[in-house]
């Protein structure tokens, strides 16, 4: 079961990262946070597309991967700029805080 | 050209072309050629243009299939298929685009955030649009189902100055990507399952595997996850009243109609493509998500004060009838979700456009008191307002008893008559919502005398869509035609 | 021009609207000119039928059919036999008589009132006179939008309250009613291949018992709301008692008997096997008794006038009912008189109480006593319409409650039993009634110095009542008019029946003759 | 092998571990610094699958990229207040929900053993260098999602700085 390491294993490591992702996005309060929970998410995407890209034995995973980090530099970009707009109007990051349309 | 773009590549891509560089163009524009504020309507052309031109290459390649005898033709190694569901849909997003970009100059004008970077933003939120619509490749439908969020992310949040706004557009982002993630997990695991990221690969080798097998069952429960998310499906519909809420108006219209239209796009490319195999498994999950759907949005909207709020969650339930059109699964209901995306583009877009007339200088116009009187007011508003509330009710003969009436026929025909009744019953609490902005507009006495915004372009539109929304309803078979050729199944 | 006769009829109320549309809203006194002249024409276009139409000719008459919408399989097909020339010609009469007494009624949102009347007209025309599915079902809901508004906006103090109610109650009705059109429609696909709404092409379906029973009771909750038959009652007397005069007049002459016409036509028709199901038969006519009873006993208990008249239709309209469920040629053909009689004797009750209600701007009953003695018009006219309402003899309610008695009576005497108790409490609250409020002396000094019926009042019953008297005193033509359709649907629910009474069938009501 | 074995091992712990410590940690800056973490295990990971170009994505774009982005706004936005407050919401039974997904999904694993799940079938490895593999694929294949994610950017690009200025 240890040995060897077979793309199973990449695939219980995604889903376990995808899982503590997962917990991060709903139980945390900081938005700074979920933001990183959600680049843990999409690490875990990354990590299946690798394993079953050198599974494959082709690249397409590989490339899919880069297109995957592309959305996560994009999403995290623009999440951190209404980050900063809303810290001007409120000054709180705490998204249940965010109370003026009900969570 | 060369072997990497080939002139059927280019034939493919036109309209994504054009809304591209008009998106760039006008980016651009408002930068270096129009600063001034009150050049801004140059922008506006603009956007008509980039719009117009994307439609005549929609048109052309329409022409081009009816003329080949063609069902569909591939582009880009298989990355895009132009077939007459693309073409269908992109011509909803084109429609609702313009639209939106028209009533938009005044309504910003209003809210004090006009920027020309708004217009490049929907064009390039429809650029997004269509590669949902027309991509049959995991990473062109990941890539465009991206941009098309990002665009909205930004518009959602487009009033900096609002709290509400900048609030609306956290959550939202915050769900969105956290969907897209999951989108994202089911999607990598196709891949592992196929080997290529060909939806049409996919599907082959899923076809071939037992309905639960279980990498098959987890890349379909986190694909609808993350899909359940975009349509605003029950449970996963959290973020749409507060995101419809906080929103500017125009972008709420657009956001509950076009990037509506474009997941559920994605969303019957999936369940109908890849996952068409086991349907075994998700056809019971998606009838309770759509009943599920039905029962929250309608009692949800049935409290609801604020009017765009209860707009939202009628939305929602809308979305449960459209997915009902997929539980049955038969080539009138999948014919059906693309009627009721017509049908609901004009008639909600029209809804929304009366509350953009509603929004004036020190006044909101989104409680239902705003609404009070508004037949005394501006009868003619108050009139249109009845058509697409009618509509959305789905009461003959408006545009929305057509789309109910091809949901209810799909469902008869797949022999789910229990879920026909359930749905057919939550059309009376929708009327009973629908109809307390009704009793306001017409029986309650006058609020306040502020006449209401308007200007050429909130007339078009609403002329537009309130005309649409009863020549459906009245003459619907040039547009019923229209969506037979969008079936996927033939 | 003539070919049109049906589409003239069926729209000339809708063009009235649009030229209405058209007036400038303050200009008050010339849309009501407009509106009644609207009104009157769609009357006078109707009239022509009564030579147009041939009462020995089996079918539908004057039948114009056009394609709608081909993908779909809905055709526009507008056709009359003669249970639809009979409500045709009641609704446009009672159209617009309903729109003449509105004048002095209604003094704001005019405009809007007409035009939802005039719309109203249009809908319940297309309701009798759309033989196809889809037409006719477009037109029941389109019935609803107008009604909602004339009681939610011109209605009495709980008008919205009312009106939601009456909205909602009936939309269930008729979506559940939509789902049994589409489970017929889509079995005529898979009998024949092809999908369509015409009514005389379902008639051809061949279908079990099961779905039949399935589409039937779909169509029960759609038809029975709008009756209303005995437990979805409850909307009625909310609604007729916030609505305005003439909204109560046209709601209970003819809106009624859009459940009642649905009945006759769909119901029976294709839907056979279940129509004559035991079972069904037993349920439907035991809803009908208790509406005629229950009715009956809450109409002698109400203290407010308007809920007196609107529980006697409940109680009426259990008749109509009945004399459907007893599935003999005289139970029909007398439950479509008594619809007949029904938009007649109520109409005129309803338009008496809002002459009242005008005046004094209270409905209760005990607010009123010995009217005779200052408005003896008035009192003279409450008379001959409460006197037709509890079926006197010579006048309308008797032939039709007759007629329906005798029907029952053939299929099971204890309903017949049951229901001339029913005409017994009917006549006991009528009389009531009419002492209560006509009889005795002026109790009230409000009540003294109340003006008489003028001459458009008047105006507005004088048909009304030589009507009354014209079907009381000389039925035939009615029943040579009902005798073709009512023996085609019944040869189609109980083609036994039809064999084994001939000879009694061929001479429906005999005494009569 | 058992440096295959190792490695993967000790790059799942970091990644895990630096996950597990990104959402418990108190303190937005000690989040950002083991998510740093956690994304460095990943890349090692990717090292491990023979994915050299993304392996220097990774570090490069992400731990050098976004990491620094996330702490310039942490540093602008004040968060000494909320790291005082109550960190988590009361949604513990979705926490437990996912911890018994991936459970089930491990005892899954360990019951059927390492074939437990039925990928596609591996094609012969093709020849060269993995960035000029990559890079074939990208631009042949993927080329149009390539010139997407452009406009992606532009538009991410676009809104970040309307979100951001403080007057446009």
């Amino acid at each position: 079961m240890l040995h060897p390491i077979t793309t199973t294993h990449y695939l219980v490591l995604g889903a376990a990262l995808l899982a503590i992702g997962t917990i991060g996005v709903l139980a945390r309060r900081n938005i700074v946070v979920i933001l990183m929970a959600i680049e843990l998410i999409l690490n875990a995407v990354n990590i299946n597309l690798i394993a079953f890209s050198h599974h494959l034995g082709q690249v397409h995973g590989q490339v899919f991967a880069i297109f995957v980090i592309t959305v996560a530099v994009a999403e995290a970009a623009v999440g951190l700029g209404i980050l900063i707009a809303l810290f001007r109007t409120r000054s709180t990051v705490q998204a249940d805080e965010i109370n003026l349309l009900k969570w | 050209m060369s072997q990497f773009y080939t002139s059927v590549d280019h034939f493919a891509l036109v309209p994504a072309l054009m809304l591209a560089l008009f998106g760039c163009a006008v980016l651009l524009f408002d930068f270096f050629v129009f600063p001034a504020p009150r050049q801004r309507k140059w922008l506006v052309l603009l956007l008509a243009l980039g719009i117009g031109f994307a439609a005549l290459g929609l048109v052309r390649q329409y022409a081009f299939l009816k003329s080949e005898g063609l069902a569909e033709f591939t582009a880009f190694r298989g990355t895009l298929t132009i077939d007459g569901f693309a073409i269908f849909f992109n011509g909803i997003f084109l429609a609702a685009s313009l639209l939106v970009a028209l009533v938009s100059y005044r309504y910003l004008e209003i809210e004090g955030e006009h920027h020309g970077e708004y217009y490049g933003l929907i064009l390039l939120a429809n650029c997004g649009m269509y590669f949902l619509a027309t991509g049959t490749d995991l990473v062109t439908l990941f890539v465009g189902l991206e941009l098309m969020a990002i665009c909205f992310y930004i518009m959602v949040g487009f009033l900096r100055l609002d709290r509400r706004s900048n609030e609306a557009a956290i959550k939202y982002l915050l769900l969105g990507a956290f969907s897209s993630g999951f989108l994202a997990y089911g999607f990598s695991l196709m891949y592992g399952l196929a080997g290529s990221t060909r939806l049409a690969d996919i599907t082959a080798a899923l076809a071939a595997r037992p309905p639960w097998d279980p990498l098959v069952f987890l890349a379909m429960a986190t694909t609808a996850v993350g899909l359940f998310f975009k349509v605003s499906l029950v449970p996963f519909h959290m973020w749409a009243p507060d995101a419809y809420e906080g929103a500017p108006t125009t972008v709420t219209a657009y956001l509950s109609v076009a990037s509506k239209a474009a997941s559920f796009a994605l969303l019957v490319r999936i369940f109908l493509g890849p996952l068409a195999g086991t349907r075994a498994v998700w056809q019971p999950l998606l009838a309770a998500v759509a009943v599920a759907t039905l029962t929250v949005g309608n009692l949800a909207a049935v409290t609801q004060t604020n009017v765009k709020r209860l707009l939202a969650y009628s939305s929602i339930s809308h979305a449960g009838y459209i997915l009902l059109g997929l539980v049955a699964g038969n080539p009138t209901g999948i014919k059906g979700i693309a009627v009721y995306l017509l049908v609901y583009t004009f008639m909600n877009l029209g809804a929304f456009l009366v509350l953009i007339a509603l929004r004036r200088q020190q006044i909101l116009g989104e409680e239902l008191d705003d609404l009070s009187g508004l037949m005394h007011k501006s009868p003619a508003h108050a009139i249109l307002m009845l058509i697409f509330l009618l509509s959305l009710a789905g009461i003959p003969p408006t545009a929305g008893f057509i789309a109910k009436y091809y949901i209810f026929w799909a469902l008869i025909q797949a022999g789910q008559y229990w879920l026909a009744a359930i749905a057919a019953a939550y059309v009376a609490v929708a009327v009973y919502y629908y109809f307390r902005i009704v009793r306001s507009m017409f029986v309650s006495e006058l609020s306040e005398r502020e006449p209401l915004a308007s200007s050429f372009g909130l007339r078009l539109a609403l002329g537009v869509t309130g005309v649409l929304t009863l020549a459906i309803g009245v003459h619907p078979e040039p547009w019923l035609e229209l969506a037979q050729n969008s079936v996927l199944l033939r | 021009m003539s070919e049109h006769l049906l589409s003239i009829i069926l729209f000339t109320p809708l063009a009235g609207m649009f030229i209405l549309l058209l007036i400038p809203s303050r200009r008050t006194d010339l849309i009501r000119l407009w509106a009644n002249i609207a009104g009157f024409a769609g009357f006078a276009v109707s009239l022509p039928l009564l030579w147009r139409f041939d009462k020995n000719a089996a079918g539908f008459q004057l039948v114009e059919r056009y394609e709608w919408i081909p993908s779909l399989g809905a055709r526009y097909i507008v056709g009359i036999d003669g249970i639809s020339l009979l409500l045709v010609l009641l609704t446009t009469l009672i159209g617009a008589l309903a729109i003449l007494s509105s004048w002095s009624a209604i003094q704001e949102k005019v405009k809007q009132y007409y035009a939802m009347f005039l719309l109203q007209q249009t809908g319940m025309l297309g309701v009798f006179l759309a033989l196809d599915f889809f037409l006719f079902f477009v037109f029941w809901e389109v019935v609803l939008v107008p009604m909602y508004f004339i009681i939610g906006v011109w209605g009495g103090p709980r008008k919205l309250y009312a009106a939601i109610k009456f909205f909602l109650y009936t939309l269930a009705g008729s979506v559940l009613m939509l789902l049994g059109i589409l489970t017929l429609y889509f079995q005529h696909f898979r009998q024949f291949g092809y999908y369509t709404f015409e009514i005389a092409e379902l008639m051809k379906l061949d279908l079990p018992l099961g779905i039949q029973q399935w589409v039937f009771w779909a169509f029960f909750i759609g038809f029975a709301i709008k009756v209303p038959m005995f437990p979805f009652h409850t909307w009625l007397p909310d609604a007729h008692v916030e609505a305005p005069t003439a909204g109560s007049v046209i709601l209970a002459s003819i809106l009624l008997k859009m459940g009642t016409y649905g009945f006759i036509r769909f119901s029976l028709p294709l839907l056979p096997k279940a129509s004559i199901d035991p079972r069904i038969v037993k349920i439907l006519v035991g809803l009908s008794l208790v509406a005629i009873v229950y009715g009956a006993l809450v109409s002698l208990m109400q203290q407010d006038w308007k809920k007196l008249v609107a529980y006697s239709s409940v109680s009426h309209l259990g008749f109509c009912t009945l004399g459907i469920f007893a599935l003999n040629p005289n139970g029909l053909a007398g439950s479509v008189i008594q619809q007949i009689n029904h938009g007649i004797s109520t109409g005129m009750l309803f338009l008496i109480v809002g002459i009242a209600y005008e005046r004094r701007h209270t409905r209760a009953i005990a607010e009123y006593g010995g009217l005779a003695h200052v408005m003896p018009k008035y009192a003279t006219v409450f008379a001959i319409a409460m006197l037709s309402s509890a079926g006197l003899p010579l006048l309308n309610g008797f032939i039709g409650e007759f007629t329906i008695l005798q029907g029952a009576f053939e299929a099971n005497r204890l309903w017949a039993a049951i229901a001339s108790l029913g005409i017994i409490l009917g006549a006991a609250y009528l009389l009531w009634l009419y002492q209560r409020t006509m009889l005795g002396q002026i109790t009230n000094p409000k009540n003294l110095r109340l003006p008489d019926l003028n001459l458009r009042e008047l105006a507005v019953f004088a048909p009304l009542i030589a009507w009354a008297i014209w079907i009381g005193v000389y039925p035939k033509p009615y029943f040579e008019v009902l005798e073709k359709p009512v023996a085609e649907i019944l040869q189609r629910v109980r083609p036994e029946y039809w064999e084994k009474a001939s000879a009694l069938a061929a001479a429906p009501l005999g005494v009569l003759r | 092998m058992w440096a295959d074995t190792f490695f993967f091992y000790l790059f799942a712990l970091v990644t895990l571990g630096g996950a597990m410590l990104t959402i418990t940690r108190r303190n937005a800056v000690h989040c950002a610094m083991s998510l740093i973490l956690s994304l460095i295990g990943v890349a090692g990971l990717f090292l491990l699958q023979r994915a050299e170009f993304l392996f220097a994505v990774q570090i490069v774009l992400y731990v050098g990229g976004i990491m620094v982005l996330f702490l310039f706004v942490i540093m602008l936005v004040n968060l000494d207040q909320a790291a005082r407050m109550r960190q988590f919401s009361g949604q513990w039974w979705l926490a437990l929900a996912c911890v018994l997904a991936v459970a089930a999904q491990i005892v899954y694993v360990l019951v059927r053993g390492s074939q437990a799940f039925r990928f596609a079938r591996p094609e012969p490895a093709a020849q060269g260098g993995n960035v000029e593999r990559v890079a074939d694929v990208l631009f042949k294949q993927y080329l149009l999602p390539f010139e997407l994610a452009s406009l992606l950017l532009l538009a991410a690009i676009v809104g970040s700085v309307i979100m951001a200025r403080k007057r446009i």
